[in-house]
């Protein structure tokens, strides 16, 4: 047998058939061509959830405000389904979209993980893990050295609420500590809260009793896109009787105007004139509550003071809103106008409620005024399915701080918002002032530390731009906030604090439902990172200050200080997770009011100066300026809420990006809303592209054509644009806030904003 | 296969209650695993098992009106038990028609991705796994193993949370019962909806709640013309929200179309 | 395709399309099979008595 | 791509002087290369098949030993309540599967004896409180649903119908893992052709068509998809 | 190296300068879609611009059109083998060739089009009889075997090959029962065309696919079939023309052209007829049935009506009437012309029962569904392209593809 090359290709290639062939005949091809794919249904980066114990865990949702019951489905405690918590009073179950995505607060790239020191330029993003010892250390050693130089009011906090125990711990720490500077994020609550207080002399939660009335007048509050529980609210909607209205007045048709069962198109801005305006024919037609009126309401006809000085009454006031009028200034039809004044006072359990959207922007007080007035001309004040005030929640007792000489002069200078001063005297907190004040001090900033917790200034107030300006000038910012948000990634030091999953905290009454509730958040999860409870943190940089702070703080931990607060609540509350205080009106006692007049005012004597200086302090209505120049500006801009996006200080998880509709958001820009006739004007079809600017800035967007909304209005959804977080959220439309600004309230100081005059350029 | 025990579990969705909040999409999500990615705006390559719809009856400001429309997997019958529009088509078997509960499977480790069945589907209820699904940082701890996470290249769709059909009848194993009660077995979307929009039961059952009200004289199905004969029902007041659920010719009125299929039992 | 797959059954669609499958796959591999044997047939045995003119 | 210059010719009389021989000059065969080529063919078969058979299983699955050399018989010699006591039903009739080591540790704070394992036991997962990761001859993968509860109590099944007589053995089995699919050997079963039937006593295979046949046998048909998918 | 012997006796071929020339440019080609073939395998079909909406596009039209285009090669065998048309002997090897790169593209197709290619196999093994697409991957791989097993005796008859005895004999026995293999290759090739048929057709969901009655059965798989056997021979003569074009050379007699054309021609004629019966019925029965007018099918710019016109007129009667006249088939221009628009017929036929269905919004308030190839789906559907043309240039050179060239062409 001779092998040469082309014997041997020959003999090789016979080796390798018969191999092919005999290899057919076992299981090796066969089995793997199996193996292969089944390595497919088993790819090693596909993760395997691991089974286990199936357990629950009920806590109280703290995303927002609203203090929702959740029940939390955990595999071998490991949580992995947060549902509506059946049997908590508030939600009753129900749970907006954000409460769903919770658990993806708990994990996901915009956690941080450990306390973190910024290395490069503000907002750079370059960041030193640090020692939780270290980033302490540092807090305080600033501090210190603050009330060293004897400028402790130069401290300022911020905080996202100053109700239950953790917002007064710090509250106690800020005065220990000698600074009156605590800074609440406002809200529409606010207005609302003062001409309750105006009104009825109460300071307390607002209430609600929506579940009670059967005639809901909201004046653009968008009830079933956000605004106060969204887990209530959607919870009365689906078990309301068919017999209840609820008549949305907006000029865009939200999903609150969608479901409702009337939505009238109303200018924007326009809506206090409008409840005078129903107030007018009310009173015309004598349809209001006789009874109470005449004896339990003060101011309603003219009135003569003390000084025997005659001073006009809300009727008098409100002829000047005839229907003709008042149609000319909302766009309403005066038909329109007076059936819908007619049905509300006609109605045996109506309601009016105010707050735009989500009630992000507190408003002007005058309309707050007037939407309380109308309620009062239907007697529909502390009774069920009516309005009224439950009082703060008052387990918060603790010892009196004693505070030193410098806490002492530190906390008898002026609020650097000017909250509570002569000419903001109703007014408790102006976080939209601060930006300005900080701006335009002479020298060096009258904020010299800022502390953020629970709060999103950089991303929530109104006009970015100024406010990262203000931030700029701060020569020390601390976040406290366990995501990477617009306000933690300005800041010098993050100290995290646990996500809501993972940390203990009472959850006071929300605004609107008519109990008292305190819910105690309870851990659902051991904390997953290197973060410590804001409790902590401040407990532990009272103690590293020493003297009368150290003093101030008696106890251990944050658990400790809880536990000590709800004395023989704790237990109960511990076992149960919610106290719920249902709140009874005594009947003889419902209509008594804390005002001078010990009657329900419509005309509030204690409205403050600027008001008296106009000699009435009746809310009339006076357009509120709007900023930008007619000329230039044609459109009006309006930010608008959803349900799907959360536009306050915690951001969208990617579950509710990810519902978010493609005429809202397109690839990386965000989408304006457009009435078709507005958009042909400007000769923009659906999607083009187009230049928004308005007085405060500049964007490129898409248009959305939508047939609901009023030509000449163009809307933008709050919550996008984003600079911060992660991939998931980051540079995702526009932040609204960069093309707004705040406007004033000359009677309160706050926030009364509702739109900005805008231009639309085709690109 | 069928036996006479066998049910025919289906919704009925009250679009007079949705309000488009999205609680049943989140829900869903976070029950089945459901991924996401950096940008799931372009909604042709967003994997969601159900899909709320916005449409408007086109009327012009003021007059327009919008109603949501929530859209799982229809789990059709067909014109006879069994013949999805979906289920037939598929070469490999990977999705069928369970006659003892009526629900459309679909299997991601039999599904070889050639998506026969998202071109035989008219609700678009099927989705692609164009991407390896990534959950980043830590949320891979959230998974829930109840359902299988998908790989790329398989096609997925609403199962009508069956593996909650599964656990509860290992609980009634347990407890030596044949039958579920109503409220056992319920979808992760109805029990997220927070108005009660959507209702979940066995169609065959006097007792459950979807079973009145699909007779409601409310209630229609989305493309009943086609006689895809869905398992899932809708409720509205409104006559242009039901037109909007079906194709009509220009004098056509739908409740005046009969169909040829009726619904079986 | 075959009767111990989870997929067959014996009903007259599998019936009629497996069974057409596997006639034609049997008149391929039979005619195949034919071709090759006679071939191997033809090399050894017939080698000298071979027929070029096939055209 | 052809012109007519440049052209190659090819003609019969150029390049094939025999062209009516189709034997060529420079490899003139002989039957001894054919038998030759047979030889070589039937190396390559035979050694294929070979190698198919006994080498290829051996190459596939990868062993492993179980943490611990685990007793049955011990253990059920002592417990009150057969496979249950450990391998017990949860109240949402869930199987809880291989016990943790909570279910350990009433007996095994300690060591009681001094058999080495038990103390290895005690000293590597019960001291300092780390679950045994135990390896599941018997685990199915993640797109499997299988109720126990439906097997178990609903159809009175008993562990050995599945899973053999483990619970008579006395050491722990070598635990084989294919090292494609991350498989135990036991799904697919120790015969590599799945032809035969396992011995009594030996765990039953469990691919899905193992499923089906028992499925068949004993309610008429093999189920739907979503019996046993999730 | 000499390739002299490997070109059969008797015919002219160009140099092998240019040859490999030529083929480096069309490796080229292929290689860029192997690179983005490649792609698709690594990173998934993320790499196309396919979506949820159009889970068919391109690669199926791609697949379904060269599979019509192909369809000459059943046809063909058909009418020699069975019918008894020995002038068709002539052609009928191009027409095997490239029923081949056919039918071996659209298997390739396949595994790229699938999201787990490893699993392919499974429409096999784990067969849903009901499914059309079972039957198509079914009767497609037998019946590329069966062009597999006609192309072989073609490349056994290279001159290199010829000299081995097992490869001659093997030649020479396939040869003998070729009819059989034939026969079956028609009968496969009668189910997957029709079955194809069937993939648009019994999608009940998809109002512009779906017909009903007689008009799902037999007609969607009829009309495949028949198309397909109608416009595979105007791609034959059309390939026949092309390479004739390029090598400047007559290769097939003008009688067995003409005779095919003939036959494709009346073919065209009846289908087209067919067609248009079907087309009236679904128009005005089938579709309003469901709530829609034949315009609501047509109601985007780029599908409007001028496609079905297209369609059934200018490339289904115009091509069909040049071809059955005998003026019109042995004019050069016109059967060019008619058999390019058949070409274009089937092709368009295929684009609207895969991309139109695809298209089409079932919902009143959905817009018409978008889609534009990526480079990567652009890529690969040009892969078989560039590999049929490197086969049939190969088979060209090497084999006697055209058994009348030697005759046309003399060599002094």
């Amino acid at each position: 047998m001779k092998i040469d090359r082309r014997s041997f290709l020959t003999y090789t290639t016979a080796l390798v058939l018969g191999g092919a062939a005999g290899s057919m005949l076992t299981p090796a091809p066969w089995k793997l061509t199996d193996d292969v794919s089944i390595w497919t249904q088993n790819w090693p980066w596909t993760p395997v959830p691991e089974d286990g114990e199936v357990t629950y865990k009920q806590s109280v949702c703290t995303l927002c405000p609203g203090g929702c019951g959740i029940n939390v489905r955990l595999i071998d405690g490991r949580p992995v389904k947060i549902k509506g918590l059946e049997d908590h009073p508030v939600n009753k179950g129900s749970l907006c979209p954000m409460g769903i995505s919770g658990l993806q607060y708990l994990y996901g790239p915009s956690r941080v993980t450990s306390p973190l020191k910024r290395e490069g330029k503000r907002g750079e993003g370059k960041w030193k893990k640090v020692s939780w010892e270290e980033a302490l250390g540092a807090v305080t050693k600033k501090l210190a050295e603050l009330r060293a130089s004897g400028r402790p009011q130069s401290v300022a906090c911020i905080t996202g609420s100053d109700q239950g125990t953790t917002p007064n711990l710090i509250g106690r720490f800020l005065t220990a500590y000698g600074s009156p500077n605590y800074i609440r994020s406002a809200t529409a609550q606010d207005a609302i809260e003062q001409a309750i207080y105006l009104t009825q002399g109460k300071q307390g939660t607002p209430v609600f009793d929506i579940e009670n009335a059967d005639f809901v007048l909201s004046f653009g509050s968008g009830i079933l896109d956000g605004w106060g529980s969204a887990g209530r609210m959607f919870n009365l909607y689906g078990s309301q009787k068919p017999a209840k209205k609820i008549i949305q007045v907006e000029p865009r048709l939200s999903d609150t105007a969608a479901k409702a069962n009337q939505w009238l198109g109303i200018n924007p801005g326009t809506e206090g004139a409008l409840a005078l305006g129903l107030a007018h024919v009310i009173i015309k037609e004598s349809l209001y509550d006789r009874n109470f009126v005449e004896n339990f309401a003060f101011g309603f006809d003219d009135w003569t003071d003390d000084n025997g000085k005659t001073h006009d009454g809300f009727a008098k006031m409100v002829k000047n809103f005839a229907p003709d009028k008042v149609s000319k200034i909302t766009g309403i039809d005066k038909a329109e106008i007076v059936s819908l004044a007619r049905a509300f006072a006609r109605a045996s359990k109506p309601i009016a409620i105010n707050g735009r959207g989500h009630g992000a922007i507190p408003g002007s007080i005058d309309e707050s005024l007037a939407v309380q007035s109308l309620n009062a001309l239907v007697g529909n004040i502390n009774k069920p399915g009516g309005i009224s005030a439950i009082p703060d929640s008052n387990y918060a007792k603790w010892p009196e701080v004693n505070i030193d000489e410098i806490a002492s002069k530190g906390m008898q200078q002026p609020r650097i918002d000017g909250a509570g001063s002569e000419q903001f005297p109703n007014t408790r907190f102006l976080l939209n002032r601060l930006p300005e004040i900080i701006n335009s001090a002479k020298g060096e900033s009258p904020v010299q530390a800022l502390l953020v917790t629970d709060a999103n200034p950089m991303y929530t107030l109104p006009d970015t731009a100024a406010t990262k300006k203000a931030f700029d000038r701060i020569p020390f910012i601390v976040s406290f906030s366990p995501y990477m948000d617009e306000t933690a990634s300005h800041a010098d030091y993050i100290l995290p604090n646990h996500s809501y999953l993972e940390r203990l905290q009472d959850v006071p009454t929300a605004a609107g439902i008519s109990r008292q509730v305190i819910s105690l958040a309870k851990p659902v999860v051991k904390p997953t990172y290197e973060t410590k409870h804001v409790g902590d943190s401040f407990i532990l940089i009272a103690k590293a200050l020493g003297g009368f702070i150290e003093n101030a703080f008696p106890w251990e931990d944050y658990e400790a200080f809880l536990k000590e607060t709800l004395k023989d609540q704790w237990r109960k509350l511990k076992k149960k997770g919610i106290i719920e205080i249902k709140y009874d009106l005594p009947e003889p006692l419902a209509f008594t009011f804390n005002t001078v007049s010990t009657k329900f005012e419509f005309y509030p004597t204690a409205r403050g100066s600027v008001k008296q200086k106009q000699n009435s302090a009746l809310p009339t209505y006076t357009p509120v300026p709007i900023e930008g120049d007619v000329q230039r500006f044609k459109l009006v801009l309006i930010p608008y809420d959803s349900i799907r996006l959360a536009g306050g200080a915690i951001a969208n998880a990617p579950f509710m990006t990810k519902t978010v509709d493609d005429t809202v958001l397109k690839k990386q820009v965000g989408l304006l809303e457009i009435n078709p006739a507005t958009a042909k004007g400007l000769g923009l079809k659906e999607g083009a592209t187009a230049l928004l600017t308005t007085p405060k800035g500049e964007t490129t967007v898409k248009v959305h054509l939508y047939e609901g909304i009023k030509p000449g209005i163009i809307a933008m959804p709050r919550g996008l644009g984003h600079t911060a977080y992660s991939e998931f959220l980051a540079d995702k439309g526009i932040n609204v806030n960069t093309l707004t600004g705040p406007i004033e309230d000359p009677g309160s100081g706050l926030d009364m904003a509702w739109g900005i005059r805008a231009k639309l350029i085709r690109i | 296969m069928k036996d006479k025990n066998a049910k025919r579990y289906g919704m009925v969705i009250d679009l007079d209650k949705c309000t488009g909040c999205g609680s049943c999409m989140v829900g869903c999500y976070s029950e089945n695993n459901v991924p996401f990615k950096a940008d799931e705006t372009n909604k042709l390559d967003s994997i969601n098992w159900i899909r709320v719809y916005k449409i408007t009856n086109n009327k012009t400001y003021p007059n327009t009106e919008v109603c949501y429309l929530p859209m799982p997997c229809m789990q059709c019958d067909g014109a006879h038990e069994g013949h999805s529009p979906c289920v037939s088509v598929c070469p490999a078997v990977a999705t069928d028609y369970d006659y003892d509960t009526g629900i459309v499977s679909q299997i991601y480790t039999r599904c070889f991705g050639c998506r026969y069945c998202m071109a035989a589907c008219p609700y678009h209820a099927r989705k692609f796994n164009w991407w390896d699904p990534v959950w980043p940082a830590d949320m891979e701890k959230y998974l829930s193993p109840n359902v299988s996470p998908r790989m790329r290249g398989v096609v997925e769709k609403c199962s009508f949370c069956f593996h909650r059909y599964q656990l509860a009848r290992d609980k009634a194993y347990l407890e030596k019962r044949e039958e579920l009660e109503e409220n056992e077995y319920q979808t992760a979307c109805a029990e997220a909806c927070p108005t009660g929009a959507i209702t979940f039961g066995d169609l065959n059952n006097k007792h459950h709640a979807v079973y009145k009200l699909k007779n409601s004289p409310r209630a229609f199905r989305l493309l009943e013309r086609l006689n895809t004969n869905p398992k899932v029902y809708y409720l509205t007041s409104k006559s242009w929200v039901r037109k909007a659920g079906d194709n009509y010719l220009a004098h056509e009125e739908p409740t005046k179309i009969k169909n040829n299929i009726k619904e079986h039992h | 395709m075959f009767p111990f797959c989870f997929e067959w059954a014996w009903d007259i669609s599998h019936l009629v399309f497996m069974g057409g499958l596997w006639y034609a796959l049997s008149i391929i591999g039979a005619g195949m099979t034919f071709a090759i044997v006679k071939t191997i047939f033809d090399c050894s045995g017939g080698h000298d008595n071979q027929d070029h003119g096939h055209h | 791509m052809s012109t007519d210059q440049n052209q190659t010719v090819s003609t019969e009389a150029a390049t094939d002087p025999v062209n009516h021989e189709p034997e060529t000059n420079d490899s003139p065969p002989s039957k001894s290369s054919g038998w030759a080529v047979f030889l070589f063919f039937m190396i390559g078969f035979v050694g294929s098949i070979l190698s198919g058979w006994i080498l290829f299983p051996e190459l596939l699955y990868s062993k492993k030993d179980q943490p611990i050399d685990f007793n049955h018989a011990v253990h059920l010699d002592v417990v009150s309540d057969d496979c249950e006591s450990c391998h017990y039903f949860r109240d949402d009739g869930s199987f809880a599967g291989m016990p943790d080591l909570s279910s350990c540790i009433d007996c095994h704070e300690e060591a009681q004896t001094d058999d080495p394992e038990e103390i290895k036991f005690v000293d590597e997962y019960v001291t300092p409180d780390i679950e045994v990761p135990w390896l599941n001859h018997s685990k199915q993968p993640d797109c499997v649903f299988f109720s126990h509860s439906a097997h178990v109590i609903g159809a009175d099944m008993s562990c050995e119908s599945c899973h053999g007589d483990i619970g008579t053995s006395e050491h722990t089995r070598v635990y084989e893992e294919n090292r494609l699919t991350g498989y135990s050997r036991d799904i697919w079963g120790y015969s590599i052709s799945r032809l035969g039937k396992p011995e009594a006593g030996e765990p039953k295979p469990m691919k899905m068509n193992d499923c089906a046949k028992c499925h068949k046998e004993e309610t008429g048909h093999k189920g739907a998809c979503f019996q046993c998918h999730k | 190296m000499n390739e002299t012997p490997l070109i059969p006796a008797g015919v002219k071929r160009c140099s092998k300068w240019q040859f490999s020339l030529w083929m480096a440019v069309v490796t080229a080609v292929l290689l860029w879609g192997v690179y983005a073939m490649y792609l698709i395998w690594y990173k998934g079909l993320n790499q196309t611009n396919m979506n949820d909406a159009y889970g068919f596009a391109l690669w199926i039209w791609a697949d379904l059109a060269v599979i019509a285009l192909g369809g000459g090669a059943f046809f063909s065998g058909f009418l020699t083998y069975i019918v008894g048309k020995n002038e068709l002997k002539n052609i009928i090897n191009l027409a095997v060739v490239i029923g081949f790169i056919c039918y071996s593209s659209a298997l390739l197709i396949l595994a790229i089009d699938i999201g787990q290619p490893l699993r392919g196999w499974f429409i096999f093994w784990h067969a849903n009889v009901h499914s059309m697409l079972t039957e198509v991957a079914f009767c497609l791989s037998c019946y590329f075997a069966v062009l597999t097993i006609e192309f072989i005796p073609l490349i056994l008859e290279n001159p290199k090959l010829d000299k081995k005895p097992f490869w001659h004999h093997l030649s020479h026995n396939m040869h003998g029962i070729m009819a059989i293999f034939a026969a079956t290759g028609v009968f496969l090739s009668f189910f997957h065309q029709g079955s194809l048929g069937g993939v648009a057709g019994v999608l009940y969901g998809r109002p512009f696919a779906f017909r009903e009655h007689i008009f799902i059965w037999p007609f969607t798989f009829f009309l495949f079939t028949w198309s397909a056997a109608a416009y595979g021979p105007c791609f034959t003569i059309l390939v026949t023309k092309i390479t004739e074009m390029i090598t400047r050379k007559k290769l097939v007699k003008d009688s067995a052209i003409h005779l095919f054309a003939k036959i494709s021609g009346w073919m065209i004629i009846t289908y087209i007829i067919a067609k248009s019966i079907d087309t009236i019925y679904w128009a005005f029965v089938t579709a309003p049935g469901m709530g829609f007018t034949l315009m609501d099918f047509y109601a985007s710019s780029t599908y409007n009506i001028g496609l079905l016109f297209a369609e059934i007129v200018i490339c289904g009667f115009i091509p069909g009437l040049i071809l059955i006249t005998k003026r019109g088939r042995e004019n050069s221009f016109l059967l060019m012309s008619a058999i390019i628009l058949g070409v274009i017929g089937v092709s368009l036929n295929r684009w609207v029962m895969v991309l139109q269905v695809m298209a089409v919004p079932v919902f009143s308030f959905n817009e018409w569904y978008t889609y534009m190839p990526s480079w990567q789906e652009v890529a690969t559907t040009v892969l078989p392209v560039a590999y049929g043309l490197i086969v049939i240039s190969l088979a060209h050179r090497y084999l006697p593809v055209f058994p009348q060239e030697k005759e046309l062409n003399p060599i002094d």
